[in-house]
């Protein structure tokens, strides 16, 4: 309903609250390398990017953007030093560090929430009780949602073998893009994916038996945060700031202008793939996912032993993977209230 | 075309007349445009149990004749018959199969010609020892010498018990004492059976000793040029004065013929 | 009864030496297309070797063109007959309406050239890398004990694997997909090359020998010409093999540097489950695979295999 | 002066026939690995066939293993030197100790064999469609010209643009593997044979069609037997082509029917951001290439080459 | 190795003695254990300028010797120098480079030589009139007849211009006129320059009307049999009878050889 009040509200309202005086500062970095995926729950980047926040922070640097298609791939550029900022998955983010040794990475804000559904065939699948026996998509062993899903079949009393996915439930592990024709085919009864995923899946006729974020404190679990190289952060953290300065701004531009910012998600989208998403994919995909500058630090770690009871991965030492020093002292500039690292790290 | 079959059906009418018939057979190689005229206008009848000689120049045409009669290319013009079915041909390289022992290339027409497993090892090697090459049975391709090739390729034509028998110069890698007694063997098949043979030949004492008919063909284009019916009685020797004295005689012809065609 | 005749036989103008006077060759088409039986002998018994363009036209267009039409019609056919529903079976005209979409979006061109000429260039390197150091394992036989088999197990690597390990070292950017279309590609030309060299007659080797062709010259004017058609059988698995790890290589990220190409613009199309645009990149892909091997391979490998005879019929 | 000469000429014991009094051959072993330009004669000149036990230790085992000791010193000199952090290059021994997890969780030998016999079964299958295949597009000139650019179309198609629609199709189960495999290596087998063909001497057509071995006789008999050389060559590409394929489907999709294979394995390391992992899939997949390489096509090759008398020396 | 050393020294020291010196050369096929020993204690100088024609059964090892003189295979035992450097050698199946045209298969041995660019094309066309094909040329090697083809490989081994010229069957496919030119041809080459022949062939007559020396060698396993020094002048035909008369004798002594080995 107010799409014409956005316009001028997103020009007028944010811009000119922060960036004044890091526009005209020279950075010590004469380009910045970010990286991100062409997806919903990195609307953080699609619209910041789309709109120029973070280019009038970051003044005459120059932003050079790369995107992915998974995780792991991001966290290799970023080890190759081919990106220097990233959105990315918490599960990536963990694996990446434990994997380092705790040397290549920090991450050092949150970007986004919620957006992942436990869709179903409501053919075969009317209550939660009924998941029992059937075969049940997840994107990746071992990532976020399987995890979450291992996770919520563990509380319902149900076992499955974590490593085959043999059990009470089959597990069925499927690259994001193939899940909607394996539903269409009959091969798998539900999925619990993220978004757009999630509402391909409706559009096709599933349901939303579960939403992911009502088995979550407050409703709220990462789903996408910030990442840094280490390097990058020791020796140029006026450029850090400058992204997050325009990663905070960005997502309270997402906040208020929300139909906007889902349009000019949906256009970088088709920028960036040939492709839109149909509107009834977008509204309740968009719908579902929240941004938000708090990394929620609690539910990663909170994931994160779910994995180690899953045995899907070895204790993480993740003691300082978070540095949101930065971000704070962004958020205090703002006057917003400051996040908390669960104790894995600065604040 | 109805034209041709009538044709067709004419000579199968009188096939017991001739085992092969050329009837104004040409063929020409190359693309339209440039092309090589290689034989022009050759009529040829070989009768059933006849052995007839084809003499001529390098180059003159004789396996593309071979070629034409045993059907494995096209005339550019006129027609070949052969009523008693697909004839035998012995290629002047050997066109044996090396990834076949001499045995089994033999054994391999054996059973192409639809003999039973059981015969068809014993038969191989009966054959072999025709051509002298008793012990080659189990010999690769790649291991026999030129001349030994040859025989296996000699022994391989036999096996397929055709009534017409195509040969390319099958001795010409052989010495002197074999040959003769490869002459002797072959004579001795030809005269028990009803064969036909068409043989083609450098060795002019070659041709004299073996054939009841000797074709001298020109070259460039290949014409028959003149033909020779022998009647020396069987069994001749390569040394008898009759084929020493006829090979002058049919030698002097060739030379005339290749002095008129000046460098050939 | 075994009978080779030829109608011309009667009204067949002679055949003369003079170019202007040949008369067009009667070739009667005995070509029994319904039996397969038929089909294998005919190449030995034909001896047409070239044909006039109405020919060409008949023999080379027309048969890719009439199974693209059946392909065509059969897919049509499925649409209508509704077999299954649109997001399964893109009806071909959303196919082309596709098609039109891009080539209004003006990207048409340069997804397809982005590809080609990545692809090109990383063959290319290939073929520089790959035709010594298959000469070299075909020639040395420790080298061939040595890293032969590694060869083969390097073919049988997917070009994914590499690309962690060519993106840590070399970064986002050209030098990867590069490299991964060289470790695709090197050891399928390599292999060719030296099974190529293996199918030499060593009588040609021992020839070469003999007129002091040994060594370096050896393998540049014996080996190699000698080895000529099963080396190029390998430089087409080869460009397959780069080609398809081309399109790996694109999925593994996108920058501004790299551009999009076909193998990006297929993963898009999967991305966003639009079954048009997946339809549109295969044919995309196939098209250009099938017009690289109709103006580079094709040509060459007839051109080779004519030259030395090979061509049935020509003897 | 060029002489060739022997140093056992007096002290060499008479060859007899018998061989039981066999000596043992004396070669001087003139074999120089210093010089390029040696090594590529060298094949020429040696006449050694058989060699013992020791000799064959030597020859064939001793080269690859020497490489792979190679590799791994490098390795371990790298990671001392500390050329790059573990993320970038784990250590030789953080593989090794990979290998001991896998080993002591037990899913070692059912990660393998649950590709190989994937791969393997599929790989047949393939050889089963693709040989027919090809024999037809070689020799039916309008088949050969209808489908035979699109054969090598197919073949440059990545293998992931199959599997949205294998999966519509087929479902998420064993058939969209060997769907994925079998468009994947049949396409290779088929070219490889029509090359094989194409190189066939038309001689041997001939000879073929004299002794009345025509139409599908020929083709058994003859016209086979006769491609050997570059079928065999076919096939190494076509299993390269079906491995990756296999890869490439195992990597998109696994559910608890299929298993979990080598190209999975790899996958979940790379998700875990697990170097030392991925390392270790990369060994096993290169690991199983060479094994069925050493195993499989080498000796077929070898078997194939000698028998006519293509290795070099052998005449 | 060092008794070695100094023998070949020695050998090359009286170099000008011999243009091939085989001294108690052995050689055997197959794998130890099962192995047919085809050439057994050859000793055979050929002197500079001299013309040796070796005459033997089918499969007795003539092929073989050539190829252990060319240096093409290795001796099971004794040695082999050829102080003039690498023999030319024209083979039994002519081995002309198909990828070639029969002009490009000389001017490829010429370019090996080291003959520049530009004489070679018009050094390629003498030679192929000199075996009358001067028109053949451009012609691919699948275009060639099977005495045509040989007759380049004849061209290709002159061309290499060597001072032992290697020789197994030469004129074995060629026509009796296109023969008798070529022995002209090559009786004039020879006796003009200092070139040693080592000639293998299958026809007496040919070896007499050749040679000046005619070697027999055995069979099974080839031995050096006998030996005939040739002194009737040249220029010899074909036909002379002091020629045919020689023929007759070495034929009876062949004869004679191939029947002590019963089925050979
Ligand atoms: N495939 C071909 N293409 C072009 N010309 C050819 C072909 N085959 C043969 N010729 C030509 O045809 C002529 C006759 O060849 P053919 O092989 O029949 O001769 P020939 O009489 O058998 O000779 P030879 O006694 O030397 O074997 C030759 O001039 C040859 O160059
Ligand atoms: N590569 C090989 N492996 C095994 N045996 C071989 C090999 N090459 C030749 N032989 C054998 O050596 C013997 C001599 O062969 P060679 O070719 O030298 O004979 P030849 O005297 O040239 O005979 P021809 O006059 O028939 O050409 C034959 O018995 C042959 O079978
Ligand atoms: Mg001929
Ligand atoms: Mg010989």
């Amino acid at each position: 309903g107010y799409g014409s009040d956005n316009k001028s509200d997103g020009s007028n309202s944010s811009a000119p609250a922060t960036s004044t005086g890091a526009t005209t500062a020279k950075l010590s970095a004469d380009e910045v390398k970010i990286g991100y995926f062409p997806n919903l729950t990195h609307a953080t980047a699609l619209v910041g990017l789309k709109e120029g926040f973070f280019q009038q922070e970051l003044g005459s640097t120059k932003i050079k953007p790369a995107t992915f298609n998974a995780g792991p791939a991001e966290i290799e550029a970023l080890n190759a030093g081919s990106i220097d900022i990233g959105w990315i998955g918490p599960s990536p983010a963990i694996n990446g560090y434990t994997k380092s040794g705790g040397s290549n990475l920090k991450i050092i804000s949150g970007s986004a929430s919620g957006g992942v559904k436990l869709v179903v065939n409501p053919a075969k699948i009317k209550t939660l009780a009924d998941v029992k026996g059937k075969k049940i998509a997840t994107p990746q062993l071992g990532n976020t949602q399987d995890v979450a899903l291992l996770n919520w079949i563990k509380t319902q009393g149900w076992k499955v073998d974590a490593q085959s996915g043999k059990g009470d439930v089959s597990v069925v592990r499927t690259d994001n893009k193939i899940t909607p024709d394996a539903y269409k085919n009959g091969s798998i009864d539900g999925a619990w994916v993220p978004e757009p995923t999630a509402s391909k899946l409706v559009a096709e006729g599933a349901k939303v038996l579960l939403d992911e974020s009502s088995l979550w404190p407050n409703k709220q679990f990462v789903i996408t945060n910030v990442i840094v190289s280490q390097k990058f952060l020791s020796a140029h953290p006026d450029v850090v700031e400058a992204v997050l300065r325009g990663s905070v701004k960005t997502d309270a531009w997402i906040k208020a202008n929300s139909d906007k910012a889902k349009a000019d998600a949906n256009a970088q989208l088709e920028q960036l793939t040939q492709k839109a998403l149909p509107a009834k994919v977008l509204d309740p995909a968009w719908a579902s996912i929240q941004v938000t500058d708090d990394p929620l630090a609690a539910t990663a770690k909170t994931e994160a032993e779910h994995a180690v009871s899953a045995g899907l991965l070895k204790a993480p030492k993740l003691d300082g993977i978070y540095d949101l020093t930065l971000l704070n002292k962004v958020l205090k500039a703002q006057g917003q209230p400051t996040v908390d690292a669960a104790g894995l790290g600065t604040q | 075309m109805a034209d041709t079959l009538t044709s067709a059906a004419a000579q199968h009418a009188e096939s017991a007349a001739h085992a092969a018939r050329l009837d104004h057979v040409s063929k020409a190689f190359g693309r339209p445009g440039a092309q090589q005229l290689v034989l022009d206008d050759i009529t040829l009848d070989v009768r059933p149990g006849e052995f007839v000689c084809l003499l001529g120049a390098s180059g003159c045409g004789k396996s593309t004749l071979l070629n034409l009669v045993a059907g494995l290319d096209k005339p550019s013009a006129g027609s070949i018959t052969t009523p008693g079915g697909r004839p035998a041909l012995m290629f002047q390289e050997h066109a044996l199969f090396p990834w076949l022992t001499a045995g089994k290339n033999i054994e391999l027409t054996l059973r192409m010609r639809g003999m039973p497993r059981e015969q068809r090892r014993p038969e191989a090697e009966r054959l072999l020892s025709l051509v002298r090459l008793g012990g080659a049975y189990g010999k690769r391709v790649h291991e026999l010498s030129g001349g030994m090739r040859q025989r296996v390729a000699l022994a391989r034509a036999l096996a397929q018990d055709s009534q017409l028998l195509l040969m390319d110069e099958p001795f010409a890698a052989l010495d002197a004492i074999t040959r003769d007694v490869l002459h002797d063997e072959l004579t001795r098949i030809w005269s028990e059976t009803d064969l036909s043979v068409l043989f083609v030949t450098h060795n002019v004492r070659e041709a004299v000793r073996l054939a009841q008919r000797v074709v001298l063909l020109s070259s460039r284009p290949g014409r028959i040029n003149r033909e020779w019916s022998i009647d020396i009685p069987q069994p001749r020797r390569i040394e008898d004065a009759a084929v020493a004295d006829l090979s002058v005689e049919i030698t002097e012809e060739l030379r005339g013929e290749i002095r008129r065609h000046g460098q050939h | 009864m075994a009978s080779t005749e030829t109608s011309g036989a009667q009204d067949a103008a002679p055949l003369g030496k003079s170019p202007a006077d040949a008369p067009a060759q009667e070739q009667p088409d005995r070509h029994d297309l319904s039996g397969l039986e038929a089909g294998l002998d005919a190449l030995d018994a034909v001896v047409v070797k070239r044909t006039p363009v109405g020919q060409v036209l008949v023999k080379k267009v027309l048969p890719p063109i009439s199974a693209i039409v059946l392909v065509l019609v059969v897919w049509q056919l499925a649409v209508w007959a509704k077999l299954a529903d649109q997001t399964k079976l893109p009806s071909p005209s959303a196919v082309g309406q596709e098609l039109v979409d891009r080539w209004n979006a003006g990207d048409l061109f340069s997804i397809i050239w982005t590809s080609v000429s990545h692809g090109l260039l990383g063959f290319a390197a290939a073929l520089v890398i790959g035709t010594p150091l298959g000469l070299v394992v075909a020639r040395v036989p420790f080298v061939r004990a040595a890293i032969g088999p590694i060869l083969s197990g390097l073919q049988s690597l997917p070009s994914v694997a590499w690309v962690p390990a060519a993106v840590i070292w070399l970064g986002l950017n050209n030098s990867t997909m590069y490299a991964v279309i060289l470790l695709g590609a090197v050891p399928s030309i390599a292999n060719g090359l030296v099974a190529g060299i293996d199918q030499v007659p060593p009588l040609y080797l021992r020839a070469g020998r003999t007129i002091g062709a040994t060594g370096l010259r050896g393998a540049w004017f014996i080996l190699l010409p000698a080895a000529l058609p099963g080396y190029v059988a390998g430089l087409k698995q080869g460009w397959a093999f780069s080609w398809r790890s081309l399109m790996a290589a694109e999925l593994i990220a996108s920058s501004p540097d790299l551009g999009v190409g076909l193998g990006r613009y297929l993963e898009n199309m999967r991305e966003g489950s639009d079954m048009a645009g997946v339809f549109l990149g295969i044919l995309l892909i196939l098209f250009v695979g099938i017009a690289i091997d109709l103006l580079i391979f094709s040509p060459l490998e007839r051109w080779v295999l004519r030259s030395r005879g090979l061509t049935a019929g020509s003897q």
